[in-house]
């Protein structure tokens, strides 16, 4: 067919769409992706909201390395391992990508694929930066990253969506349990590979200073950049499920259809998550607090929630997952409460509870019709949810892709901060994280001395 | 687009108000966005744009509820979300500082899940009775209202005026300790100018989605010429209505004394964008200079007549949206060009200063009808709160601020941690 | 999109700049946006595109003022406004803290109207002297500057430098109170490291609208491929900018005490930025690496040179935008593909490293050209504003802070002002 013709073994996702057309195609990943980046501004605008004021410089630093790092991992290895083909193309099992290193051969027509999947790539980074937020050091911190961008989520991204990936949905033949993963946007693929490898951080760096001592509330900077952070991460998000649909129209079909409708189901999610979440919260505090930290959280537990779902289930499936997405999210929060692990931001909660809870949700809600509009018709019946009459099979896929990445993120994160913890250290030292890293390793505290005049009133 | 626009709301309204309220502000901010989109699901497009119809005037629409009429609505859907959660968001502003969250939950799904859908059906549907689309128009013109001065700012901001009527002002805002009257209104100035102006540029950069975005709706050769123009008017109405109002406050002021006043700008630049929403696809680019210019005075002027009339506006959300959405629909009537309505309506009705007074009467007609609908509903509605105690919080809430009596905590936390002991403000979140 | 670099470049002045004068640099910055709709609306737009024929070399276009021409060129007009407006609020930057509000409004006016567009013109008119698309090409090739590091932030970022020589350096810069020179330069660092990240993020989002969008401009099939193409070297240069100056800053302070320094890694990827803007279309992607590298030590050479002449630019605006949009200039001359540049342009010039001298030489020619005129014109007129005296605030309002003396008040209200003994927060500090 046409798709063959582009000199394409390396184009992966796009094969699926025979004669797509480019222009179109490429305008969407382009907007997509850029929807996608601005999500790194609201997670510098969160993490900076969330952290003490002492080590602002720090954490935004972090952020804007993580796009720049990132950018330059990707395009060194990260592409290539997530999306080029093995070399051995009949091998349909592959674990790994073997071309297109430096994105050597890569036509024009596939960068903006580039483009839209860095914008990925930097968001799994980024989930890191604000569980072990305040204590880390900046060297572990580079190390991490590098390695994560470039071997840890490319690998992940390999299985789940490359069309030669062992579990991807987007295979010709040979799927796993015959349906392969459905994880539309990355509640697997990103959010939990982001959140297995903070949980590890976060374990192996150790809770801040006084952080589970009596009495002690360690001091958030301003819930103003954390909901600004917040609003930007919902937007942001309609690049991440609705361009994920990856073009708009194909002789296929309409695929707009199935963008529009992936931003509602992301609207709806997003929405109930919230407000259960502060519900469930008011009623469980002693004096009744309605919590903007858990708004704020509910909200982006909800997009988690929805992302792998969100083409192939219904509105009211988007409804029931947002509620269920809001007590994961609660569990999160007290299962790390329970074994003293220091998350600043609730990255683990947010990304890795709800991301798990995410990878099952289309297993019990994709309804057949929502599957042959965004994924293929012809076994749209068999690979529906377990409630819309499917046989279960899509469920089993998800839940082997669920274990295989907790598994190789897992050891390989733990392998990996342990090293660094042997050789150039993973936390600061006491004095530094007393006075807070701004001062120490930045030059200087973020808000100047000199002194406001107070306006008379 | 048109979503980020709540981010810029949450920021401009969390800018203007004191510290001791910014978390209050910015949660109710959220939790309008979630509130618009669990309504306007529900009931709220149904309402609006269910069963149309344009051989047929109905008042509201009765059918698609929850969406089941399957997948073909959808991209409308959410771009009339981001419509509704915009009405909803504006009445947050104006009674910041006071207003309990129970009452702001209740008139916010009221006001997305009705009051804007018959607003969005009457103007917008098929079968609205002033539709430009139905086959049976008002004066035989029809209402234009391209982005909705009137439809969703003018309805916001008179729900926003309702409500800061029936909650009366803050607390030594007119009227000292003793309930005498001021001489001169206490200034409660916002808290940092950074973020106001950080949410007008992005509630600036959210308006193209709103005014050029509108025409996606509506599929129709030159659909892009009309989002151009529409962009073109846009940017020229918000830059003269910034400079008209700053020029204004400027020259003012008594000689020796004048400044600058930053305020002045952004809800200028703001007013300007809201008149130039209902016309901006069919007035020629100079015709966006006087409206824009018109705008600056108009926000002012409404401004001080709210202060004259002790009428406690916290972000000056009720001269912005509701005075220049009233300008915004009649400037349409005096400066509409019959060549452009002919491309973005296919029609050619021409505007009072083109020679035809017809659609002035519709914009006029428009006008009352939403003043008269939504003050007929929200009025008793808050009314009925305000009887039952839910509106307003207590004294001591409200001079202690809202973030401490009911949110654990302030939301600025700036002083370093090592002096956490010797603090009196507890850190808010639970993580 | 352009357009919310706007608001990328509020956030960044006004974290930048000391708390005292936040209002001020935010007020300039919406006046910025305002005063180049108008001005750009009114003539810049006849200057730079009217009449355009490519058979005739013109210096400066001569018609369509108003857009007076109808509906055709408001696309265009939008985005080339965009342009406009940035090039204006460079130079805000640069002489924040102690210009005043009128000269402010006097020289971007002019610039807008007239400045800008006439070197927009020469490069991307038909009828341009340097213009790669007039029949008639300098030295037979015409200059590449695909988004405009030359005629958008070399204009800008020029008019800067002649602004911060003639303006002189903030009080306490350089010099101490008698008036000798200083050892080292007093830092006068900005008060919000966060707003400063936030506008760099807006201005790298936005800057996906000036590079790739760059090609809506320029129809011909293939267009979407070259906007993913600069897509992608710009991401490329920005992150490489970033790495670079970061590391060059840690590794040339004295060891021991290294710091990871924040205002460098931003401005850093800001340069990246810059230095890819002329070339993006028409380099491969390993390019941007080398292009971004020497961006980030390019910004940081002028900026040391800058600090050794006593030349005080309060944002470091002449380092990123100036010297580093020669540079893109220059590298375009050096790295053009002329597989690329046959796809984005249809010609096939090669840069130096590809073997073709010419198009490096045109591209000096842009430079000095740019050069040339902006300081010539501007240089003059700066003067003449400083002799009249209307160009610099006095001692008292510089040292009390623009904001108490001009904007009624200070930018930050973070304390009541009954409990501001009680609370010890330091007072300097803000969201």
């Amino acid at each position: 067919t046409e798709a063959q013709n582009i000199d394409c073994v390396n184009d992966v996702m796009l094969a699926a769409f025979a004669n797509y057309d480019s222009s179109n195609t490429n305008f969407w990943l382009m907007f997509g992706a850029i929807l996608v980046f601005f999500m790194q501004c609201g997670f510098a605008m969160l993490e900076v909201g969330m952290v003490n004021v002492k080590n602002t410089k720090n954490i935004l630093i972090k952020n804007v390395f993580d796009a720049s790092l990132g950018a330059l991992c990707w395009w060194f290895f990260g592409y290539a391992i997530a999306l080029s083909a093995p070399k051995d193309t009949t091998n349909f099992s592959s674990f790994i990508g073997e071309q297109n290193f430096f994105m050597k051969d890569v036509d024009n027509t596939i960068k903006s694929t580039w483009l839209f999947q860095w914008a990925f790539a930097a968001t799994a980074a980024t989930i890191v930066s604000g569980a072990v937020a305040e204590r880390v050091t900046f060297g572990c911190y580079i190390v991490y990253s590098i390695v994560l961008t470039s071997f840890i989520y490319p690998v992940v991204v390999h299985w789940g969506w490359n069309t030669y990936g062992w579990a991807s949905a987007w295979r010709e033949n040979d799927l796993l349990f015959g349906c392969g993963v459905t994880d539309f946007a990355g509640s697997g693929v990103v959010h939990l590979t982001g959140a297995v490898a903070a949980l590890a951080g976060a374990a192996t760096v150790g809770p801040r200073i006084g952080r589970f001592d009596e009495g002690i509330k360690l001091p958030q900077q301003s819930v103003v950049f954390q909901t600004l952070g917040t609003l930007i991460l919902w937007m942001g998000w309609y690049g991440f499920n609705g361009a994920s649909t990856l073009a708009l129209g194909t002789s296929g079909g309409d695929l707009s259809n199935a963008a529009a409708h992936t931003m509602v189901t992301t609207t709806i999610s997003a929405a109930t998550c919230c407000l259960t979440t502060v519900a469930l919260t008011a009623l469980m505090s002693k004096d009744k607090v309605i919590d903007i930290g858990a708004a704020n959280n509910g909200i982006l537990a909800g997009l988690v929630s929805i992302t792998a779902g969100c083409s192939s289930v219904e509105l009211e499936g988007a409804f029931v997952i947002g509620i269920i997405g809001s007590l994961f999210y609660l569990a999160g929060v007290a299962t790390l409460e329970y074994f003293k692990i220091d998350d600043v931001v609730g990255a683990v909660p947010v990304h890795g509870f709800c991301g798990v809870w995410g990878v099952i949700a289309p297993g019990f809600f994709t309804s057949s019709d929502q599957y042959a509009s965004a994924y293929y018709s012809a076994r749209a019946a068999k690979c529906a949810g377990v409630f819309y009459g499917g046989t279960g099979d899509m469920l089993a896929a998800n839940i082997v892709f669920i274990l295989a990445v907790i598994g190789w993120v897992g050891v390989l994160s733990t392998i990996l901060f342990q090293l660094c913890k042997m050789t150039i250290g993973v936390r600061v030292s006491l004095e530094v994280e007393e006075n807070g890293m701004d001062d120490s390793k930045h030059g200087g505290k973020v808000f100047s001395a000199t002194p406001v005049p107070t306006q008379e009133v | 687009m048109v979503f980020f626009m709540q981010a810029g709301f949450a920021m401009l309204c969390a800018g203007s108000v004191r510290a001791k309220n910014a978390k209050n502000i910015m949660l109710k901010n959220l939790l309008d966005a979630c509130g618009a989109a669990i309504g306007f699901w529900a009931l709220g497009w149904g309402f609006a744009y269910g069963g149309q119809d344009p051989s047929k005037v109905t008042f509201i629409g009765d059918q698609d509820f929850f969406l089941s009429s399957g997948i073909n609505d959808h991209k409308s859907w959410f771009f009339q979300f981001a419509f509704a959660a915009t009405a909803a968001t504006i009445v947050a502003g104006t009674v910041a500082e006071r207003c309990t969250m129970i009452a702001y939950l209740c008139y916010s799904s009221f006001l997305t899940a009705f009051i804007y859908p018959v607003v969005a059906h009457a103007v917008w549907s098929q079968s609205g009775f002033l539709s430009s689309f139905a086959e049976d128009k008002i004066f035989d013109v029809g209402v234009v209202d391209f982005a909705g001065s009137g439809v969703v700012h003018l309805t916001g901001g008179c729900s926003a005026l309702v409500a800061a009527i029936v909650l009366g002002p803050r607390i030594g805002r007119f009227y000292d300790d003793k309930g005498d009257k001021l001489q001169v209104p206490t200034d409660m100035p916002g808290h940092s100018a950074s973020l106001q102006i950080l949410g007008t540029f992005i509630l600036w950069v959210g308006w193209y989605g709103f005014n050029p975005g509108s025409t996606l709706g509506i599929m129709y050769s030159g659909a892009a010429e009309v989002a151009a123009l529409a962009a073109v008017t846009t940017t020229i109405a918000a830059a003269s209505g910034c400079i008209s109002a700053l020029a204004i406050r400027y020259f003012a002021g008594p000689v020796g004394s004048r400044t600058y006043d930053l305020t002045a700008a952004q809800n200028g630049a703001l007013g300007g964008l809201v008149a130039i929403t209902a016309g901006c696809s069919v007035v020629q680019p100079w015709a966006a200079v006087p409206i824009g210019a018109v705008a600056g005075a108009v926000y002012l002027g409404a401004s001080n007549l709210l202060l004259k009339l002790c009428i406690d506006d916290t972000v000056d959300a009720v001269p912005v949206h509701m005075a220049n959405g009233i300008w915004g629909c009649i400037a349409t009537g005096l400066f509409c060009d019959p060549k452009l309505h002919a491309v973005a309506y296919g029609a050619g009705v021409e505007g009072l200063f083109y020679g035809g007074g017809k659609l002035l009467a519709a914009e006029v007609c428009l006008v009352l009808f939403v003043i008269g609908w939504v003050s007929c509903l929200m009025g008793p509605f808050f009314m009925l709160l305000n009887k039952i105690g839910w509106f307003r919080v207590t004294i001591e809430e409200e001079e202690v601020g809202l973030d401490i009596s009911k949110h654990g905590g302030s939301a600025y936390v700036l002083t370093e941690a090592t002096a956490s002991e010797k603090l009196e403000i507890v850190s808010g979140s639970s993580i």
